[in-house]
């Protein structure tokens, strides 16, 4: 309601300010677009020296707890790291090894964990394999399988958009194993040959590959906790959704500068073309985009994991901010005119973002329709 | 005065109470949704007595002081108060010209004898204030007002013609923007502000029926009208000046007013409510895919317009653009009322084009209704499109036109 | 398909254009807005003298064949007739009266097209009484009742938006008989004291009444034709949706010229307002809106009865011209500024008008859900 | 020469059977969508000998003037073929500049000699044309060009940069709008028109990359270029005329093209098909209710601009404003093309960020690349905003900023 105090708040905690401005400084310094376009035909896709000072800086253990030598914090903690990142179009495997390291948490055996997660904090690289391709969004819609045998799980099927897959020490599948979901952590040294296909990802930042599981043999022990798992991939698609909204967000600010660097310089018909209204109106349009985006996502990584109210805030937020990147990164591409159309203009590759985000667990329309169920 | 939580939960649960014992009844009749849409007498007495008695219990210029009529506490209890009113769904506070941007103008740079004239009887809305900024030819264009004051003696006098004046008819006095000189450097310094009398030989006030078909405004006519000359405020040639820092204050970009809910929004829970209720093509409304699409759009947006006035004084969240989002409050808010409406009234199917005085209307009319006072507030005060261009050039640095 | 002709073209009749130029010069003449204006506090809501000589330029029997004193021509050539008006803001019973002796053509047994027929054609005033209170477009959905008894039909239940009720001479009712839906041709004469209420409905240039039925006895030989009545009703719904989308066309051309008059003229900051390009650009929106309005709106007319085609022509007429009329007078009550907020700015005539077209037998969402049906 | 129907449907019928026996098969490559996307030398070489094998059937140039090569025949001719090559989806006739700008404008133009040498080497496509009109820092600004052209003798001599131009590596004919008096009275009247060589010393053409990640476009720089003064058109001075001239012909507001399908528009009716195979969200996105109103209105307008097409001829319905349908078209076509690229996107769920070259991506990714590609008509000839401000004040009257 409009002018009311909402009960709930924004929570923003002070670890939340430091790492923010700790994480925009380091990514204007790491990622300047120079160094973000040269990654674009690199194999790797991403620079692994800067890996390293992210695992000595903590980042990969913010929500890990202190017993497995992270910080402790939460997902919230790490919103205000992935912001940034997304802002700079810095690239890197941290939004799924933190993810596959929230999955451990979740789901893991404690052997799993105790093996895994220190090793994540000191820089090791884990992947989530949940998607297939049939595309829905629905984590327990499954048509690759485990089969028990000897002791073992036959893998099979094909899984989706791993991400970073070549240089992930670990991969956490989700299989259908006697009917029901089930979550298997698989050794990178286990996987046959020729079982990672690189795909052809929209978003020439990323690195996604499929993952061909036929063949694949892992020990029963690699099974996450036996119990219902439908639990745990819920929540690896809030966090995700979380994550991504994260990033996109940082995406809406970062093409909306880029574009009014340009209309407020660029000259037309002897004009600066950022004072023509029909341009001044869109920005500011995608401007308050932009802001509903980040109070959507700062309540959202605030209340992350408080049930309905938790889900609820993610929900718009990842919403809010698909729908707000394409849309500002489209008229980005149409802003810049000539140059828009070309390689060389960045406005493209934050479009291209915006697609691989709406992708990512769900776009706006979908998590409309989530939220539809939640509060209609 | 430091307040603790405690004190202040204290507070908020007496105000709860007070409110919930002395809210009244339906009195039978449709009442405002906004201080803008006072269109009959029995209207106008019915909320000027409601104001009185939340004066009278102290709940109204709790903040301001005590010397005038104030209560000489912290803003924050006037805010839980303001909050109870909303939660209570209490009739809103009608005064409003008076106590939100004369009051605190008047408190700010009005001599004591102003102060000591005026401040009292604003909040005990004995005396109606209105305010005269818009004219017929200059709606949105206020530096360009042309209603003439010249200074004869100790008199000026008045003539030219004002518009959109709410409570004009009701009016006591009026906060008015008036050309002492014509001649000026530029338009802007040949303005003067003035605290006017209303009941004056030459004003004349018409009412202006809204596109609702009710009425609220008036226009308001100078003919050699005269006053005295130590109404003004400030001194000739500051009027644009007074102007925008009334403009602050009525814009909520600066505090000091004395409270009271002056708009009764509505909120989408209420139009959901309504979609449950309602048959479209025969099922309830809500039901409809693509109409879920829109409720949940503006149950985001209203989010968004709520958190964002957290977000506001939250500097870390807010270092980059801080004027962002005080400068688009307004613009987001009316548009939103605008939208909710539409959505209010398409989603009643074949039923929609029932208004106002049908004993079928749903809500008995409310939302038809609402979507067209809405435009009071996309027009008012800066229209939507003048809030972008304003948000486009000061908060993204884009070059005017 | 872009650039393509299509198979089916536009056809615009020679009488089309004909009565377009008529209709255009009547309306101008006859519905200046003064007299808009004063038809607004009327009791009736027209103008008696006038709709009689539209009966004696033969408006009423366009549609109707020669047989009954008629032209013999189709709904194609009202469309021509009821465009003008809706710009003109032109209200009279003469849509409601077409559509009931399209009813009568479609359903009506030999002698009530014998009786009725010749009589519109001379200017008798008839009405539908097809909505009720559930408010559902679909004309099947009944719950006002017949039954026969007696050799009579006992009526009840409530009928809504029955236009110029008090002046038919007869009222065509909707009801279910025997647990299936049928029409009823009631005259005049025989509704009850007090049966008829007036509504108030948001667009004042309507007269629109409730009908309560209850105690209301007719002959047998009042039902029309025994048959399935379902074809009938459907053939009605397209109808009134075609000349609805015509009246509401109209309104478009007529707000559209109305706000371009204002902003070609209107000063703020020393500028004429129409000069700012937000204002500019929602204008030439609003013109590529009446465009395609008017292009779906003539290609319905020429093939109105022809199947599929006929009816996906037609929906798509009414969903774009009701869309197009309320976003143009939303935006013309805004572009009018305060001058817009007034009830003496036209720009609410039209947006109310707007609401009764949507309410009219389907708004744009719900001809677009129907298309969906027929074309994905 | 008076063509009846019946003529008109035999040579129909002739004309499909044709392009039954004669359009290639896939071959094997990704074929461009529009003549601006032709991006490798296979392309260029596959799509040149289809050009010459229709213009050899007799199909190309049918209404030009036979002693240049052309047919001689009525116009409805080459229409007809034009709609029976879109219903066969063969590939698209490249050398579109030559054929349906410049060809028109050397017709309707050129001296004879002009004629002799260009008209029939366009039409077999052993001469392809480009456009040298924008320049890096006037996109829009046409009447601003600044590529100086300095006669020197016999010669010209050309200095400066033109961009986005089409086939610039392939063309041996250059379009070229440029600066020969710097010093006249406004800056339209110191442009001049040349039909200019491409083969020449200082001419160097540099491909750019475009959003896709694909070739099409060349920056064109010209260092002391000398060209022929006789290959002016028209007068020096004459350069703004002959260039708007050559607009119309772009924009098909005048007759007088080639014919050949130069862009193969996508229709709505194939992203409906493709919703009908592609999952969203577990099943068949065609019937997520949201959708499905997005891909009913894209129909409608479809529908729309096919109708308006249709009724611009029709003088009883387009007597009010009967520019509005012709100067709408650019507009509304190419933001359709964009938006439904968009919705055909967005439908395919998860798997929407395959792109171009993963065996797994919809319809081979040929959606998103649709999408970005779009952006070459809603920007080029003149931006969308552009032809909003020409609508607004060339068919609705509204003043200019």
């Amino acid at each position: 309601m409009l002018n009311v105090k909402t009960e709930r708040t924004i929570n923003f905690s002070d670890e939340q300010e430091q790492l923010l401005e700790i994480a925009t400084n380091f990514c204007r310094e790491k990622s300047e677009i120079a160094q973000v376009r040269s990654l674009l035909n690199d194999e790797k896709g991403f620079a692994p020296q800067i890996w390293l000072e992210m695992a000595e800086l903590g980042w990969m253990g913010v929500a890990i707890p202190e017993e497995f030598g992270g910080s402790g914090l939460g997902l919230g903690e790490v919103v205000a790291l992935v912001e940034p990142m997304g802002r700079a179009l810095f690239t890197s495997p941290f939004i799924t090894t933190t993810l596959a390291a929230q999955a451990l948490l979740a789901g893991g055996t404690q052997s799993q964990q105790a093996r895994w997660l220190p090793r994540i904090c000191k820089g090791a690289v884990l992947s989530l394999a949940l998607s297939e391709l049939h595309g829905d969004w629905d984590l327990s819609n499954l048509t690759a399988t485990a089969l028990e045998k000897n002791g073992q799980l036959e893998l099979s099927g094909t899984k989706t958009f791993v991400s970073y897959a070549p240089d992930a020490q670990a991969l956490i599948v989700s299989v259908s194993l006697n009917g029901a979901p089930a979550l298997v952590l698989v050794d990178a040294e286990a996987l046959p040959e020729g079982a990672l296909v690189r795909e052809t990802n929209v978003d020439e930042t990323q690195r996604t590959y499929r993952v061909v599981l036929d063949g694949l043999r892992v020990p029963s022990d690699a099974l996450l906790n036996s119990g219902d798992i439908v639990p745990v991939l819920n929540q690896i698609h809030l966090a995700a959704n979380l994550l991504s909204a994260a990033e996109l967000s940082g995406g809406i600010g970062g093409v909306l500068e880029y574009t009014l660097d340009y209309l407020r310089t660029r000259k037309q018909f002897d004009r600066l073309i950022g004072s023509y209204q029909s341009l001044k109106h869109t920005m500011t349009d995608i401007l308050l985009g932009y802001e509903a985006t980040r109070s959507h996502l700062y309540y959202a990584a605030g209340c992350f994991g408080a049930d309905a109210e938790g889900e609820i805030a993610l929900r718009m937020a990842k919403a809010q901010a698909s729908e707000t990147l394409a849309y500002a990164a489209d008229r980005a591409i149409q802003f810049h005119g000539g140059f828009g159309f070309t390689y060389d203009c960045d406005a493209q590759l934050y479009r291209r973002r915006a697609i691989w985000g709406a992708s990512f667990h769900g776009d706006a329309p979908f998590h409309r329709q989530k939220l539809g169920d939640l509060l209609l | 005065m430091e307040l603790t939580e405690q004190d202040r939960n204290d507070f908020r649960a007496e105000v709860r109470l007070w409110f919930k014992e002395n809210t009244p009844e339906d009195p039978g009749f449709v009442l405002p949704q906004t201080f803008m849409e006072v269109g009959t007498d029995q209207q106008f007495e019915f909320l000027r007595n409601w104001q009185r008695k939340v004066y009278e219990a102290g709940y109204l210029g709790m903040a301001w002081p005590v010397e005038y009529g104030g209560g000489g506490k912290p803003q924050v209890l006037q805010d839980i108060v303001t909050e109870e009113m909303i939660r209570a769904k209490t009739p809103l506070i009608m005064n409003t010209i008076g106590l939100n941007w004369a009051g605190p103008l008047i408190l700010a740079k009005g001599s004591e004898a102003q102060k000591k004239a005026y401040i009292k009887n604003i909040l005990t809305a004995e005396d109606i204030w209105c305010q005269g900024f818009s004219e017929p030819d200059n709606g949105s264009d206020l530096g360009n007002a042309q209603l003439k004051a010249e200074r004869d003696g100790d008199e000026y006098v008045l003539n030219g013609s004002k518009i959109w004046t709410t409570h004009g008819s009701y009016a006591k006095y009026m906060i008015l923007l008036a050309r002492t000189n014509p001649q000026a450097n530029n338009k802007y310094e040949g303005l003067s502000f003035f605290l006017s009398p209303m009941q004056v030989e030459g004003i004349k006030t018409v009412p202006i029926k809204k596109l609702t078909g009710e009425y609220g405004f008036t226009q308001t006519f100078f003919d050699d009208a005269r006053i005295p000359a130590d109404c003004i405020m400030g001194s000739e040639g500051e009027g644009w000046k007074m102007a925008m820092l009334t403009l602050t204050f009525e814009r909520g970009a600066a505090g000091g007013q004395a409270g009271g809910v002056a708009i009764l929004y509505a909120s989408v829970q209420e139009v959901v409510d309504m979609a449950k209720k309602v048959q479209r093509n025969g099922r309830p409304a809500v039901e409809d895919p693509v109409l879920r699409d829109q409720l949940v759009r503006l149950l985001m947006d209203e989010k968004a317009l709520s958190l964002g006035g957290i977000r506001a004084g939250m500097a870390p969240l807010d270092s980059e653009r801080p004027l962002a989002l005080p400068l688009s409050e307004k613009l987001q808010g009316s548009e939103l009322q605008r939208r909710l409406a539409d959505v209010a009234v398409q989603l009643q199917g074949a039923n929609m084009a029932y208004y106002m005085g049908d004993s079928e209307a749903a809500e008995n009319g409310r939302w038809q209704r609402s979507y067209f006072n809405a435009f009071s507030a996309t027009i008012g005060g800066g229209t939507s499109q003048i809030q972008k261009n304003i948000i486009g050039e000061r908060v993204l640095g884009l070059p005017k036109a």
